[in-house]
């Protein structure tokens, strides 16, 4: 029922970590859609359920439930199929590039023998003509193809982030999640692994991807859509330029003034962080989970405020957004 | 904008060279003859990716490692080699530091009373105001002791134990911090209440602060003077805004150009290949005919070629 | 590679060296005189008295000073000559040695290479399903803590008592002769196999928890769940789980060398079975020095020898040794 | 102590309090330590006295059996137990001391220091303790239970040794170490207050390990007639049981009950320390 362009469509997805402690409220009644040929960034504070986001699509288990909504890749609802069905897709339909991408290699295998290994897994057979796409791939990734023969300990950071890149994207999977994979890199290797990201899709490797980090900036630089999540829920979603230059969410805003950029010093402006702290997502009650931070709350913030859609698709839970005015910088 | 005074610390061919294993020893040159000063009232920035040796000169002028050479001076005496716990006390007294991990910066089993017990055990053992003291240090750092002290170190958030332990230096009233990325670990919202307080304490105290960070836009934000750092060498010092605007070298220009900006994408036409760096600064090397910093501009230094060992890059497997 | 090696041969040459060092020391320094003692057991034997005395008063050189005596020692051991036992005289200690330590490779070798591998098998079978784990862990603690000796002799009861199926002491019957003939081979073996299995069984239960643990933490590392999110079965997972689990053991083998050759000891002494370690057993309750230190040091050696070949294996096997020693600090 | 008092709101005293194999080790061992205390008081019979006909099952009046020669195999069990203990725990104290000290001095000064003592360390643990043990024992002319402990603890400490410096190395370079050293705190005050301190629950569980280890080795060696010339061992209740044929002449109890008696006490231990294993470190601790 997806029609031509949707990868993916969430719908009311909630899924929950149950501990000892109660429910852990990480991913709570979220919806979005991915369509083909298009990178959705994801972009919130570190506990805000972004990287849950990632696990419930990808690795769903305990302690992590699924409690309600829908997942449809491609017309198939994830959260339903069986582990055997969902592992039929993987790698082939959707893969992830991992937060921790640096220790994603085991230590006694070469990197040809995982990838061998890996593609048998999908019935496919690691013959000449495989292999020769694998070296192409490396030349995209700019690595010579004798980290093939190499030990994951034998190679830097920058290197290993890039060999998992090309891994998660062997089988040209129709979604790629990329949860936090510039956080751990030098500055220079962020650009080269962000451009490298968008370049797998202008030339069609992978079909569509989800950018997962708490960098709102490098999101911004290849992100067609953003959606900024708070404390386990979508604040706004819409298009990127909208987003940064035209946000409408409290927090949204916030999130942008506290961003220090090259220009700005502090005896010029005094940059203001956002006071207070995220709340604890355990057994959190009704209401915008911003207010106890935001400065334009009014009584209506007790109680969960509902998707609206401003503008075509652009999304938006807050009760007060018309009155901030919508001319940040028009 | 105050003008320099006295330089409270310098460094002067700053070198750290770590050797590992007893019979054929390997060697990894960290620092490479890094001179700099640091000015009371005064934030210097040290910026430099993972593995560029700028966590190891915080150590260094923490003295928590001894250099392989070069000189520390401390008010215009050579502290380099300082022995015996009495003389490094006193340079304590000055010099404080605060770590990138709060979490890992507290003994777990003890109260963080104990982080203010140990400084007045060794540097105010008269005080009989102590609990007052600290009181009134947490209360600059807006912390409210009522809900922290007595408190374990998991019970509290990293943004609270980052304040505590600048709260612990302003205590010992230091005139030097040096501070590792003390904000990598924080959301992007608590940062900035740390780094403002870093910079209001700097300015009011005339606290001189080394403040090391791999993030360019907190370095401009924060500091009036910047020490560019690339593996081990310093590569370019100079006032912040000078160094920013015109860079002159190749490693700096790069460095820039890989910060993302809100106002402009990349220009993703133009081909971006983080390991030929390596190449291209050891041509720029090779074709300046001075030896070492050259004043590009006023209060503007730049590294033009290395006069005797080069650290060796990792261009094997790079396609290069 | 080199410095691993390097380090490796220092720590047995020191080893060795060590062991030589106090098989001298002790009867020197030790209070009482053993010299006296052993003469006094000759008062009976006419005419070996005056030979003994020169023998062990020159072996041990007493009239010289003490460096020399020290140096004789280094001399002669090297020579091979280990002095002369007493309980068997007037055989060479070095004869009693060559055909002890057959029976010693025979027993510890196939046992110990045995509760390795079967034990690493059911430590990962284990560690993997949790069901099994609940009843085959208590299982493996308690073979694991069982004294060796006391093992033994529930062994003995059991299978050499009870259901008589097997004999359990000598390594033949005293009637047969030894050679290839099948008689013999099949005696042989009946009476080899009790103190196999026991020393098989004990050992079992270390490698086993070993390799439960080792399994849950790599179970649970990151390339685990990298493989499983790219679609990898449970199959590929374990199999590299069980890899790098594996490679600890390798070195918890050699590790483990020193209580499992003293196991032997006490083994040998229930079956009475003629290894180094029921040869040793018996000097120290006849005060018979010489067979008592030839044997420590043949067992010290037999220890060092079996160290090296498993560090040896190991470093071919782990990746990781020959690429940590390329990089550097 | 002050130091005790922090250690008790410790996390990791929670999860070992809570572990299964924790508290069925515990409880087996308190009844074992029971055994050895209360068992002398209430047996009728001492160690040596001949108590009745030999050759006789467990039953009523003899609750593990008579030897051969008649004497009551319960009570020389019990008082066996006592020596056992004893030895184990005294070996076991001077196993961890040494080990500790060797440990953190290695682990927190590195260099040369640790290169030496690491290789010292290396040495002991590749010899066949229990071959050394017979060297030393039987030139012993006396053989006491004290001495024996001495023995015996100076073999084993190398486990101790290892554990403790890969502990010490790790915690040397976390950033409450530095913080100490830029506080000018005194090198002891580091090594008890930040380093020791944060291995406490390490060091127990070493222990125990040491405990074992000495018991092993002690009882190998009664076992083969070097164990203390005077009074009687779990060791000697089973040489003497091989020695006069008991299993043979159909007397399993003489030799097997002792031993399962040890047997239970090693088990309670791996327990306790498999257990104490899961509640330190959270990757094994399995929800």
């Amino acid at each position: 029922m997806a029609d031509n362009g949707t990868v993916l469509e969430v719908k009311d997805l909630k899924t929950y970590y149950r501990v000892m402690k109660g429910d852990v409220k990480a991913v709570d009644n979220l919806n979005f859609t991915v369509r083909r040929g298009e990178i959705l960034g994801v972009v919130g504070e570190s506990g805000c359920g972004k990287s849950t986001l990632a696990y419930s699509l990808i690795s769903l288990k305990k302690p992590l439930q699924h409690i309600s909504g829908e997942a449809n890749l491609l017309g198939q609802d994830l959260m339903q199929l069986s582990g055997r069905e969902k592992r039929k897709l993987k790698l082939k339909n959707i893969s992830i590039i991992p937060q921790y991408a640096l220790d994603a290699f085991s230590p006694t295998k070469k990197i040809k023998t995982f990838i061998k290994d890996l593609v048998k897994q999908h019935g496919r057979r690691a013959d000449k003509k495989f292999m020769d796409k694998v070296r192409e791939r490396f030349k995209i990734v700019n690595l010579s193809p004798s980290v093939l023969d190499r030990y994951s300990m034998e190679l830097s950071g920058g290197m290993k982030q890039r060999v998992v890149m090309l891994i998660s994207s062997l089988l040209d999977p129709d979604l790629l999640i990329a949860d936090e994979i510039t956080s751990a890199l030098d500055v220079t290797s962020q650009r080269f692994v962000t451009t490298l990201l968008a370049d797998l899709r202008d030339e069609g490797i992978i079909g569509s991807a989800i950018f997962i980090t708490h960098d709102l900036a490098t999101l911004y630089q290849i992100a067609d859509r953003i959606l900024v999540m708070y404390a386990g829920r979508l604040a706004e979603l819409g298009a990127a330029d909208e987003i940064v230059h035209n946000p409408r969410h409290p927090y949204t805003r916030d999130l942008i003034n506290s961003l220090p950029r090259i220009g700005i010093q502090h005896k010029d402006e005094r940059l203001t962080g956002i006071k207070g702290t995220p709340p604890d997502l355990t057994d959190i009650g009704e209401g915008c989970r911003f207010r106890f931070r935001c400065q334009h709350r009014t009584v209506e913030c007790d109680s969960t405020p509902k998707m609206e859609e401003p503008r075509q698709r652009h999304y938006i839970r807050c009760w007060n957004y018309k009155s901030l005015g919508s001319d940040q910088n028009e | 904008m105050n003008e320099k005074n006295e330089a409270i610390l310098e460094a002067e061919r700053l070198t750290k060279i770590f050797s590992s294993g007893i019979i054929n020893k390997d060697y990894t040159v960290a620092v490479n003859n890094a001179s700099f000063a640091l000015y009371p009232g005064r934030v210097t920035s040290l910026v430099g990716e993972s593995g560029s040796g700028k966590t190891t000169i915080g150590r260094l002028i923490l003295k928590l490692i001894d250099p392989t050479s070069g000189t520390i001076f401390y008010r215009g005496e050579d502290i380099t080699n300082i022995q015996g716990r009495n003389s490094k006390k006193d340079y304590y007294r000055q010099v404080q530091g605060v770590f990138q991990d709060p979490f890992s910066s507290f003994n777990p089993l003890f109260k963080i009373n104990r982080v203010f017990e140990m400084l007045f055990r060794e540097f105010k053992p008269e005080a009989n105001n102590k609990k007052e003291l600290i009181c009134q240090s947490l209360e600059e750092v807006n912390l409210n002791p009522g809900r922290i002290l007595d408190k374990y170190p998991h019970q509290l958030s990293g943004g609270q134990l980052q304040r505590l332990l600048i709260a612990r230096a302003l205590l010992l009233d230091v005139e030097i911090l040096v501070a590792d990325e003390i904000i990598s670990m924080l959301d992007a919202s608590t940062r900035m209440g740390v780094l403002n307080l870093l910079v209001d304490i700097c300015r009011d105290k005339g606290l001189a602060i080394l403040f090391i960070t791999h993030d360019l836009n907190l370095g401009y934000y924060l500091s009036d003077d910047t020490l560019i750092l690339h593996e081990g060498n310093l590569v370019e010092r100079g006032a912040t805004t000078r160094v920013y605007e015109n860079p002159y070298h190749p490693y700096t220009q790069m460095l820039f150009e890989s910060v993302p900006d809100i106002e402009e994408k990349w220009d993703r036409s133009r081909e971006f290949i983080p390991e030929q760096i390596t190449e291209v600064v050891e041509e720029f090397y090779q074709n300046n005919q001075e030896e070492g910093y050259k004043e590009v501009e006023k209060n503007h230094y730049v590294l033009m070629s290395l006069p005797d060992n080069s650290s060796p890059g990792v261009t094997e497997y790079f396609q290069v | 590679m080199g410095k691993y090696f390097g380090k490796k041969l220092a720590i047995y040459l020191a080893t060795f060296f060590v062991a030589v060092t106090i098989n001298w020391l002790i009867p020197r320094f030790m209070p009482g005189d053993p010299i006296l003692s052993m003469l006094a057991q000759f008062q009976g034997l006419e005419g070996g008295q005056e030979i003994i005395q020169s023998r062990f008063v020159q072996s041990f050189g007493l009239d010289q000073p003490l460096i020399y005596q020290y140096l004789n020692f280094w001399r002669s051991l090297f020579r091979g000559d280990l002095g002369v036992s007493i309980t068997i005289y007037p055989r060479p200690v070095i004869d009693i040695i060559r055909n002890s330590i057959l029976f010693d490779i025979i027993v510890v070798l196939p046992a110990v290479s045995l509760s390795w591998i079967i034990g690493n098998k059911a430590g990962a079978f284990s560690g993997f399903n949790k069901k099994a784990d609940s009843f085959l862990m208590p299982f493996f603690y308690f073979l694991t803590s069982s004294p060796y000796f006391w093992f033994a002799i529930v062994v003995v009861y059991v299978f050499g008592i009870r259901l008589n199926i097997f004999p359990t002491s000598h390594a033949y019957s005293s009637g047969m002769t030894p050679g290839f003939t099948l008689p013999f081979i099949i005696n042989f073996i009946r009476h080899w196999f009790l103190p196999f299995f026991t020393m098989f069984l004990v050992g079992l239960g270390g490698w086993a928890i070993g390799m439960r643990n080792m399994i849950i933490y790599e179970k649970k590392a990151n390339y685990s769940e990298y493989m499983k999110s790219l679609g990898a079965k449970d199959k590929m997972v374990r199999r590299y789980a069980f890899r790098n689990g594996v490679l600890p053991q390798v070195t918890g083998l050699a590790i483990q060398l020193g209580t499992i050759i003293s196991g032997a000891i006490l083994v040998q002494m229930v079956f009475s079975y003629p290894g180094l370690g029921y040869r040793m057993v018996q000097a120290v309750q006849n005060q018979d020095y010489f067979l008592l230190q030839g044997s420590f040091l043949a067992l010290i050696t037999m220890a060092l020898a079996a160290n090296f070949i498993v560090d040896i294996v190991y470093m071919i096997i782990d990746p990781r040794i020959r690429a940590s020693y390329k990089e550097e600090k | 102590m002050f130091l005790w008092k922090k250690i008790k709101n410790n996390e990791n005293i929670y999860y070992a309090i809570t572990n299964v194999k924790v508290q069925i080790g515990f409880s087996l061992f308190f009844l074992i330590v029971l055994l050895a205390i209360i068992g002398p008081m209430i047996t009728r019979y001492t160690y040596t006295e001949f108590a009745g006909p030999g050759y006789h099952p467990p039953s009523g009046d003899y609750w593990f059996g008579t030897t051969l020669q008649g004497r009551d195999v319960f009570t020389q069990t019990v008082f066996g137990l006592r020596s056992t203990i004893l030895v184990g725990f005294i070996g076991g104290l001077i196993a961890s001391f040494i080990g500790v000290i060797i440990g953190l001095v290695a682990g927190y000064k590195g260099g040369l220091l640790d290169e030496a003592l690491m290789m010292l360390t290396n040495v002991v643990l590749t010899f066949p303790t229990l071959a050394v043990l017979i060297i030393v024992a039987a030139y012993l002319p006396y053989r006491g239970i004290v001495n024996m402990a001495v023995l015996v603890g100076l073999t084993v400490w190398p486990w101790t040794a290892r554990a403790v410096r890969s502990q010490a190395m790790s915690l040397k370079s976390s950033r409450f170490v530095d913080l100490s050293r830029i506080s000018a705190n005194n090198v002891f005050r580091i090594l008890f207050e930040d380093i020791a301190a944060n291995m406490f629950s390490y060091i127990f569980m070493v222990f125990i390990l040491q405990f074992m280890g000495t018991i092993l080795a002690t009882v190998g060696l009664e076992f083969l007639g070097l164990g203390p010339t005077r009074g009687i061992s779990l060791g000697l209740i089973m040489q003497n049981a091989v020695n006069w044929n008991a299993l043979e002449l159909g007397m399993w109890w003489w030799g097997i009950i002792p031993g399962l008696i040890l047997t239970f006490m090693i088990v309670s231990l791996y327990f306790i320390n498999t257990g104490l294993d899961e509640a330190f470190n959270p990757k094994l601790r399995e929800f």
